[in-house]
């Protein structure tokens, strides 16, 4: 029954001819902060905010509010802004906007958790010393020329900039943001097309109410409310959405398997835009074998992982990023195949396996799931026998990586920071990158990546990037396993629900039938 | 009391700084690493950077001037409190009058027709029920009476009390009936027999009273005192639950207080259990010597 | 009674609506009760109660005697139907006025039980319940018969208290058993009893923690009672002096059985069995300071094995070959009767 | 000095004592049905621990490591009479292995809670004052510490997840219950008569405690205890969904129905099979309990 | 034995005040209402001897029996037991002087563990003071203690609940005496049982007493067996001795008018038995 009920809350779609309303369930932390510098990427945060620049959907960078990108050397870079961008108090969208938001983000005492992804910007480090306070509060690499000109100064070249600026956390705040950044993070005022509705978040409380924002210069959202409510616990949402109870919710694993299985039609996929791989801990002496790399490697039955027990949720990999993603889905590792009997034979050169063997993950049943996977085809294929398995919480796991202290290959996903295959590239393997887990490094894979930055065409980029990407697996840190499909569900009377390639879904495109 | 309280805070605030891992990369997300410098940040700006008791000390200072400190998104502690605690207080009151009433309900049944089909249908009952965990019970219950059924709502407080808690208070509180309902018929059992029961039989009281006043009254104590500890765990113990059936409580700010290793909130709320845990145990210390006059405390 | 403004018998209530009912029969008349603890665990059937008989009228008094453990509680706990775990009823019936309560469905009894026929426990302690004060388990005797609200039921409570000489009854009836001395107790047992005027009260045992000066008046307050509602009342006692002066007749007990029965006056002069001479023998005697008294030897026979024939047997001087078979029941005389062989050469002697 | 409590009447008496059967309720208690039931369960279940790969193999399949993707979640077959789990390994023989793990934690942490419940509720019953005080505050900082951070430190301090850290972890927090509870029935007993009695008789604390109060008190515990076992189980099992609990490849009834609840929907077994098996253990062991206090009840006798 | 009879005091009491909180709920125990049990008694045991305690139901003789045996702890006042003063002693010290004054409680059925079996009731003090009895020699001793009460020792492996009234007093009577103590403090411990029986239990007691020259405190209701087994009399009434004296002095020329209230109330067999023979323990009269 399509009663009208979106006000209090409770359930169903119900259209209107203003766009109508309808609800989706997001995880807790979708809704946990608001402003850029916190939020981190979510649907929520792209229907709040908008930056200087989108992925369109072939996957480009093109400008949002930004009129245009341009650089000459890729370090130097001017930003025009269009004109006629307001935020939801009315309030236009200056470069000003832009650059007291970054200062504010990038500004070590703020302790905005996303500061981090200004460090190409000049001036971060003056922001964020290592000791004592900082003396300067803003980056010198970020300049207003005037209303609508941004200038900004690089560290380094990198012909990737456009897309970095695709994040929200790139996203202008206006002035009174800066008098009360913790109320602001709880009620804050974007530049999306959907404004936040009074009270915003409140402790206690799990939904969050967007109203379409009629002063939109963007493509305008089509529903006019959308109610967002937060849920603890994925398998909670999906079972509210059968309940009817959202008309959304994001789905993985088996629940996403058995709506496809039952109800095709309101199921939307995508392949995310990362991988799931075997890294291999260069540290650990034992692995410094290539061959025992590949042996491991070869060992692994992808299909039957993802055939059997993803139910066809991911596909196998053997690059580092998917297809959906620019540059992504080359055939860059010639090991990620099955071929028990040569990794058996590699691993017996290599001088057999010894001692025990602990394989890591984080704290998730999902990876925990295929870990086991993989630890059974290991014993199977390679007659390892003493094996276990060891699942951390990501902040113990992130640091025991970097602290080299993990002794065994660890199941970790990695996902773009945008749909650029430099990006996965850039992430995994360069030297001093903080997700390089591996710790691998390599001169020709840096220098072929160097220049890949220093590109000028997005083709040119790209077959550098792809290069570089093979040269990264010939060595085979760490083994691409397979590329997850994430998805949601929704309710028939909604049409329009895309995911993007990080698997959210984009608010501002659903609407009500 | 004081010296309950400081050591309390003061365990639990070593303890989630001896948690192992690091909070900053919890702040960051799943898949990121934090550079050094933004790091540094993050730590300075919530104490992380000093030692176990300049930050004790740091946070006992604000606890003299009512400031119980801030969550990781500077949300003070104190309004978390204030918005989980009814949630979880109605949730466990919740549970708790539906264990106490159907456990030692339960209870009396199998005593009274002890080795008969009652007796040995609340054992069978209580054996599957401790046979599934209890968050396995959860997820199906959620899909069998809230989807299929649609008696209860799926998730949420929307519904509002009682509508929305019964739901999670009845798979809440399978984990306590068969308990109670075992202690009580073990209970029963031991006065069953008493003579002063054959007195009031011989008053002509009816089974009911005889049951109630005469036998169950005085098998009260090990009773009370379990339902004392189940209000208490009940209001400390709903993480799973509210997390599965998303309900804004205490368990989920405690269980996020954890993983990101916030001192502040977790000692916040658990000192406040604490708290509640020594008020509960005083009253259920008075209480045996209101059930049983010839307890004496000292 | 104050607290039951009613007048003389027979009481109206549930026990004369039945249709067995009958003023005039006994007001309570036990026959041939025979009382078992089965066989369990490696033990044999322990016969407690043996084929036991006796009746006592309205405004009567019967008084039972017996060696201890001669099941005398477990005959009066039977009359009402309350036995303890692990005992059955093998047969034989008790009739109050007629009606049978062994037969009574649990519902009738209940009515029956407090109101007409009452009973005080032997030990005072462990029959009083140890969490509720004793004037509210004297005042539910009013509220389970719906005979007085909440307050009306604790007035009386107190005033009960105070008629069996409790000393500042009001403040007393809150405190809790275990506060009270032993004969303090006892009364509160007795209170609750006689709260009802039953038409029938076994008293076990009533007055043995009872100095003599209560012990006195408590046998007073029970002698009005028969006189003014003719109380039937069934007096297990020890006490042959408290017996001799209260009892209108007398059935010793020995091993489950009546062995004797007979007038008050009558059992004392001229007894019938060499079990009640011993007895008799054995009470302590002014003036006999010094003297050891005299003593019965030997041990009751074990209830799960008794000698076949009379049960006194392997104690009694007397005993001859004949006593191997039991022993009929001979009238001595007038109401009096004794299960003895040779009861000539007893009252002979 | 005994001269004369060996008179005459007495001199037959010596012997005529039977043998007394001292406490020896295990006669009574083979003649039970249940007894004999529940015992048998143990027996089997520790049989079943001690020896799985007997046990396993007894359908022709008896590697629960023998896994082959291929089969992942299929329903009974041909010698694998439960079918498979998600990864493709065979149920039967994992439920069989998981025996060991799952009794294994059951038991120590039962064994240990009890322990430490009797000794310290007794102290803290039985001589009250302050002693009373500080077990009892004690248990009420236990009470409201967060057994999450508790078993999140402790376990990761220990960094095994091993059945013997798993179960101290789970009695460190599972002790003050049943301590309390003893307190509570010990507080009952301590006054009563015959305990007065004994310690009249010049009885030191340790033999009234272990003699008269214990005997008295420990019914409620022990009824716990008989279930907690099966609890203890399954409290294993959340310690896994938590993510601190044991992790494969160990097997253990908890880290089964931890699987199952991501895919019960799908396969049901996953989720039957290991239940099935845990009833039977709670059973076993509430059963067994039972009969003991029944045997333990002097009424009952 | 060594010692004259009657001569050395064993037990003496000087101003012993017993005082129980007795408000009327539980909680407000404490500053309520007090009951006084025992109001300055002053009492002496003499070696050998027995006194009769008799009074008034209530009037706290049980309170002073508990006091006397350290059951209990006096409000004020001193007892000194064989020379030490009992209300000061603690630990070991008590345990072990337990051994010489024993209690016969008044109620026998809570006064014993319901889960023990009469064997272990009866021999526990024989565990606790091992010096009594070889350990060897336990099952005959416990054996003939059973015995000596009149119960059988088939019995001995059941449990409480499965005896009479009469069965459970004599139990607790075994239990005293196994430790054949100096002095025993008996709370009516005769009142449950029938004559014969009771006749049984009063000779072993003068046996006892003449033989081991154990001390007695005996109270009773039952003038009869009072005058039978006591040296001396006193009488108690709410809380206070009111009157001490011989066994003559107090039936025959009671001073104190409770007593004579006692006396005149105490119901009498005699005229029923008039004219009978008073006969001897052989039952002549069965020859
Ligand atoms: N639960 C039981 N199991 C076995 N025998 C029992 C049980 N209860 C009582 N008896 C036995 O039944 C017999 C009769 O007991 P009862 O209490 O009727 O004696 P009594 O005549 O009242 O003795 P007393 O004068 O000592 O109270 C006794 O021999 C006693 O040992
Ligand atoms: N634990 C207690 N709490 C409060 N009052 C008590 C307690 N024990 C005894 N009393 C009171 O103390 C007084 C004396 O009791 P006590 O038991 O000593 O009397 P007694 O002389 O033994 O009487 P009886 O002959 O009836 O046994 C009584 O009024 C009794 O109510
Ligand atoms: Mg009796
Ligand atoms: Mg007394
Ligand atoms: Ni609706």
């Amino acid at each position: 029954a399509l009663t009208g009920c979106g006000a209090d809350g409770v359930g169903r779609a119900a259209p209107g001819p203003d766009g109508g309303s309808f609800s989706i369930g997001v995880p807790a932390w979708y809704v946990a902060h608001l402003t850029p510098g916190r939020a981190g990427k979510s649907s929520v945060a792209d229907a709040i905010w908008t930056p200087l620049t989108r992925i369109d959907d072939r996957g480009r960078a093109v400008g949002a509010v930004a009129q245009s990108v341009r650089s000459s050397d890729l370090r130097h870079w001017t930003i025009e802004l269009r004109h006629g961008w307001t935020f939801h108090n009315g309030e236009p969208v200056t470069a000003r906007s832009f650059a007291d938001a970054w200062n504010a983000a990038a500004y070590g005492p703020n302790a905005m958790p996303y500061g981090y992804l200004f460090s190409d910007i000049q001036g971060y480090t003056d922001l964020n010393p290592l000791k004592g306070k900082p003396k300067r509060t803003t980056l010198s690499g970020v300049r207003a020329v005037d209303a609508h000109t941004l200038k900004v100064t690089l560290s380094r070249p990198l012909s990737v900039f456009p897309y970095t600026l695709t994040s929200t956390v790139f996203a202008p705040m206006p002035k009174t943001a800066f008098k009360d950044l913790a109320g602001f993070d709880r009620l804050p005022i974007g530049n999306g097309p959907y404004e936040v509705a009074a009270p915003g978040i409140k402790p206690g409380v799990q939904q969050l109410t967007l109203r379409r924002y009629d002063g939109y210069a963007g493509p305008e959202g089509s529903a006019a409310r959308i109610t967002v409510k937060s849920y603890q616990d994925d398998a909670t949402a999906f079972t509210s959405f059968q309940s009817g109870a959202v008309d959304v919710a994001l789905a993985s694993g088996s629940r996403l398997a058995q709506a496809r299985r039952t109800d095709a039609d309101d199921v939307a996929l995508s392949t995310a835009g990362g991988v799931v791989y075997l890294g291999f801990p260069l540290w650990d002496k034992r692995f410094r074998d290539r061959r025992v790399r590949q042996a491991f490697s070869l060992a692994i039955n992808r299909h039957a992982v993802t055939r059997s027990l993803l139910q066809g949720l991911a596909s196998p990999a053997a690059g580092i990023a998917p297809d959906t993603v620019t540059g992504g889905g080359q055939r860059a590792c010639a090991d990620c195949r099955y071929d028990p009997t040569r990794a058996r034979r590699l691993l017996s050169e290599a001088g057999g396996w010894h001692g025990r063997l602990t394989l890591w993950t984080q704290a998730d049943p999902a990876m925990q799931t295929v870990l086991e996977a993989v630890l059974n085809q290991l014993r199977t294929n390679l007659g390892i026998t003493s094996i276990t398995l060891e699942a951390q919480p990501t902040d113990q796991l992130y640091p025991n990586l970097s602290a080299h202290k993990a002794d065994g290959p660890f199941l970790l996903y990695m996902g773009a920071s945008y749909p650029a295959l430099y990006a996965q590239a850039q992430q995994l393997f360069t030297t001093g990158s903080g997700t390089n887990t591996t710790g691998y490094r390599s001169g020709t894979f840096t220098s072929l990546l160097d220049r890949a930055a220093a590109a000028r065409t997005t083709p040119r980029i790209t077959a550098l990037t792809r290069r570089a990407e093979r040269t990264a697996l010939d060595d085979l840190p760490l083994a691409p396993l397979y590329h997850p499909v994430t998805g949601a569900v929704h309710g028939p009377d909604l049409t329009g629900v895309h995911l993007d390639f990080l698997g959210d879904v984009q608010l501002a495109r659903i609407s009500v039938r | 009391m004081i010296p309950v309280v400081l050591g309390t805070t003061f365990i639990i605030y070593a303890a989630v700084y001896a948690l192992p891992g690091d909070p900053v990369q919890s702040l960051a997300g799943p898949d990121r690493a934090v550079s050094p410098a933004a790091a540094a940040a993050l730590r300075s700006h919530y104490h992380l950077d000093s030692s176990l008791l300049v930050q004790y000390g740091h946070y006992l200072s604000g606890l003299l001037h009512g400031d119980f400190g801030i969550d990781f998104g500077d949300v003070p502690v104190s309004s978390l409190i204030a918005a989980g605690w009814p949630v979880t207080v109605r949730l466990a009151l919740t549970t708790w009058v539906i264990q106490a009433v159907a456990g030692t309900g339960l209870g009396v049944l199998a005593a009274v027709r002890a080795g008969r089909f009652p007796d040995l249908a609340v054992l069978g009952g209580s054996t599957l029920i401790l046979a599934v965990p209890y968050f396995v019970t959860a997820y199906v219950a959620q899909i069998v009476f809230g989807d299929r059924l649609g008696w209860f709502p799926v998730s949420g407080v929307d519904a509002g009390w009682p509508r929305s808690y019964l739901l999670p208070a009845l798979c809440l509180a399978l984990l306590g009936v068969p308990e109670v309902a075992r202690l009580t018929r073990a209970a029963v059992l031991e006065n069953l027999g008493a003579e002063f029961v054959d007195t009031a039989v011989a008053k002509g009281a009816g089974r009911i009273r005889v049951l109630v006043r005469h036998v169950l009254r005085p098998s009260l104590i090990p009773i009370v005192s379990m339902l004392g500890l189940t209000l208490g765990t009940l209001l400390s113990g709903t993480i799973l639950i509210e997390g599965i059936f998303n309900l804004p409580g205490l368990g989920y700010q405690t269980f996020q207080g954890v993983q990101q290793h916030n001192g502040p909130v977790v000692v916040g709320i658990s000192t406040l259990l604490v708290l509640t845990f020594l008020f509960i145990n005083l009253v259920v210390d008075v209480l045996y010597v209101v059930i049983d006059p010839r307890i004496r405390l000292d | 009674m104050t607290p039951s403004p009613r007048p003389s018998p027979p009481s109206p209530g549930p026990l004369t609506a039945l249709p067995a009912y009958d003023a005039d029969a006994p007001a309570l008349a036990v026959d041939d009760l025979r009382v078992e603890f089965p066989a369990a665990r490696g033990r044999r059937t322990s016969t407690v109660v043996d084929g036991a008989s006796f009746q006592v009228t309205a405004g009567q008094t019967l008084a039972v005697v017996g060696e201890s453990g001669s099941g005398k509680s477990m005959t009066a706990r039977t009359a009402l139907g309350i036995l303890p775990a692990g005992a059955a009823v093998r047969s034989g019936s008790v009739r109050v006025h007629g009606v049978d309560l062994l037969t009574l469905d649990e519902r009738r009894l209940r009515t029956v039980r407090g109101r007409h026929v009452a009973m005080v426990f032997q030990d005072a302690l462990v029959a009083l319940n140890p969490v509720i004060p004793v004037g509210r388990q004297i005042a539910e005797v009013f509220q389970v018969h719906g005979r007085a609200g909440r307050r009306a039921a604790a007035r009386h409570a107190v005033d009960l208290l105070d008629r069996v000489r409790i000393p500042d009854a009001a403040r007393r009836a809150g405190h809790y058993p275990h506060q009270f001395s032993g004969g303090m107790r006892q009364r509160v047992v007795i209170a609750m009893a006689l709260a009802l005027t039953p038409q029938v009260l076994i008293a076990d045992e009533p007055t043995t923690a009872l100095d003599v000066t209560v012990q006195a008046q408590i046998l007073a307050l029970l002698q009005e009672l028969q006189d003014e509602h003719r109380l039937a009342l069934v007096l297990v006692s020890h006490d042959l002096a408290v017996v001799a002066q209260s009892a209108d007749h007398v059935a010793v007990m020995y091993a489950g059985q009546v062995v004797e029965s007979a007038p008050g006056y009558e059992l004392y002069r001229r007894p019938a069995h060499p079990y009640t001479r011993a007895l008799l023998d054995a009470v302590p005697r002014r003036g006999r300071r010094g003297h050891p008294l005299a003593t019965l030897p030997g041990a009751p026979p074990d209830p799960a094995r008794p000698a076949d024939g009379c049960r006194f047997r392997p104690r009694c001087p007397l005993a001859r070959a004949q006593c191997a078979t039991p022993p009929p029941v001979h009238n001595v005389g007038a109401q009096h009767t004794s299960s003895c062989h040779r009861w000539q050469e007893v009252t002979g002697s | 000095m005994t001269s004369l409590l060996s008179a005459p009447e007495a001199a037959s008496a010596s012997s005529a004592l039977e043998p007394v059967p001292a406490n020896g309720p295990l006669r009574s208690l083979l003649r039970r049905p249940r007894f004999v039931f529940s015992a048998f369960v143990v027996v089997l279940l520790c049989a079943v621990a001690a020896g799985p790969g007997f046990f396993a193999g007894w359908f022709g399949h008896g590697d629960p490591h023998a896994c082959d993707l291929d089969h992942s979640g299929h329903g009974p077959t041909a010698g694998h009479p439960f079918g498979y789990d998600i990864q493709g390994c065979d149920l039967y023989s994992n439920v069989i292995h998981g025996t060991r793990d799952s009794l294994g934690i059951g038991l120590l942490t039962t064994a240990v809670t009890l322990v430490t419940a009797v000794v310290l509720g007794c102290l803290a019953g039985y001589f009250g004052g302050l002693l009373d005080l500080l077990i009892s505050r004690l248990m009420d900082v236990f009470f409201g510490f967060p057994v999450l951070i508790g078993m999140i430190v402790v376990l990761e301090t220990f960094s095994v997840h091993s059945v013997t850290s798993v179960s101290l972890v789970l009695a460190l927090f599972s002790w003050p219950v049943l301590t309390r509870i003893m307190r509570s029935s010990v507080l009952t007993v301590r006054d009563l008569d015959y305990v007065v009695a004994a310690r009249e008789l010049g009885a030191g604390h340790l033999r009234i405690l272990v003699r008269h109060v214990i005997p008295n008190a420990i019914a409620p515990v022990a009824v716990l205890t008989s279930m907690s076992i099966g609890g203890v189980i399954t409290a294993e099992a959340s310690l896994t969904f938590l993510g601190v609990g044991l992790r494969a490849p160990a097997v253990s009834w908890g880290v089964q129905l931890n699987t199952a609840q991501q895919y019960f929907t799908d396969h049901l077994g996953l989720l039957l099979f290991p239940s099935l098996f845990l009833s039977l253990a709670v059973l076993g062991f509430v059963l067994l309990g039972d009969c003991l206090r029944d045997a333990f009840d002097p009424r009952l006798r | 034995m060594t010692a004259e009879p009657h001569s050395t005091p064993v037990l003496d009491v000087r101003d012993l005040v017993k005082r129980h909180p007795a408000g009327n709920r539980p909680l407000a125990r404490r500053g309520g209402h007090q009951i006084t049990a025992v109001d300055g008694v002053d009492l002496t045991l003499r070696h050998g001897e027995t006194l009769g305690l008799v009074g008034e139901s209530g009037s706290g003789k049980s309170s002073l029996a508990r006091l006397l045996t350290a059951v209990d702890r006096p409000t004020s006042g001193e007892i000194t037991v064989l020379g030490r003063r009992l209300d000061l002693l603690r630990g070991r010290r008590l345990r072990e002087m337990r051994r010489n004054i024993q209690l016969v409680f008044q109620d026998p059925y809570t006064s014993l563990d319901p889960r023990m079996t009469v064997y272990d009731i009866v021999r526990e003090p024989l565990l606790i003071h091992r010096e009594v009895t070889p350990r060897a020699d336990h099952r005959a001793r416990v054996a003939e203690l059973l015995e000596l009460v009149g119960l059988s020792p088939d019995h001995a492996s059941r449990r409480p609940h499965e005896f009479s009234g009469g069965q459970r007093q004599r139990i607790g009577i075994a239990r005293a005496l196994a430790l054949q103590p100096g002095i025993l403090v008996c709370d009516e411990p005769v009142s449950a049982l029938d004559v014969s029986v009771q006749a049984q239990i009063v000779n072993l007691f003068t046996a006892l007493r003449s033989e081991l020259g154990i001390s007695y405190i005996f109270i009773a209701h039952d003038l009869a067996v009072v005058e039978h087994v006591a040296d001396r009399i006193a009488v108690m009434r709410r809380g206070r001795i009111v009157e001490t004296g011989t066994v003559a002095d107090i039936y025959d020329r009671p001073q104190h008018p409770y007593t004579q209230e006692l006396l005149a109330s105490s119901p009498d067999l005699e005229p029923a038995l008039r004219g009978r023979a008073v006969p001897d323990p052989g039952y002549e009269w069965l020859r």
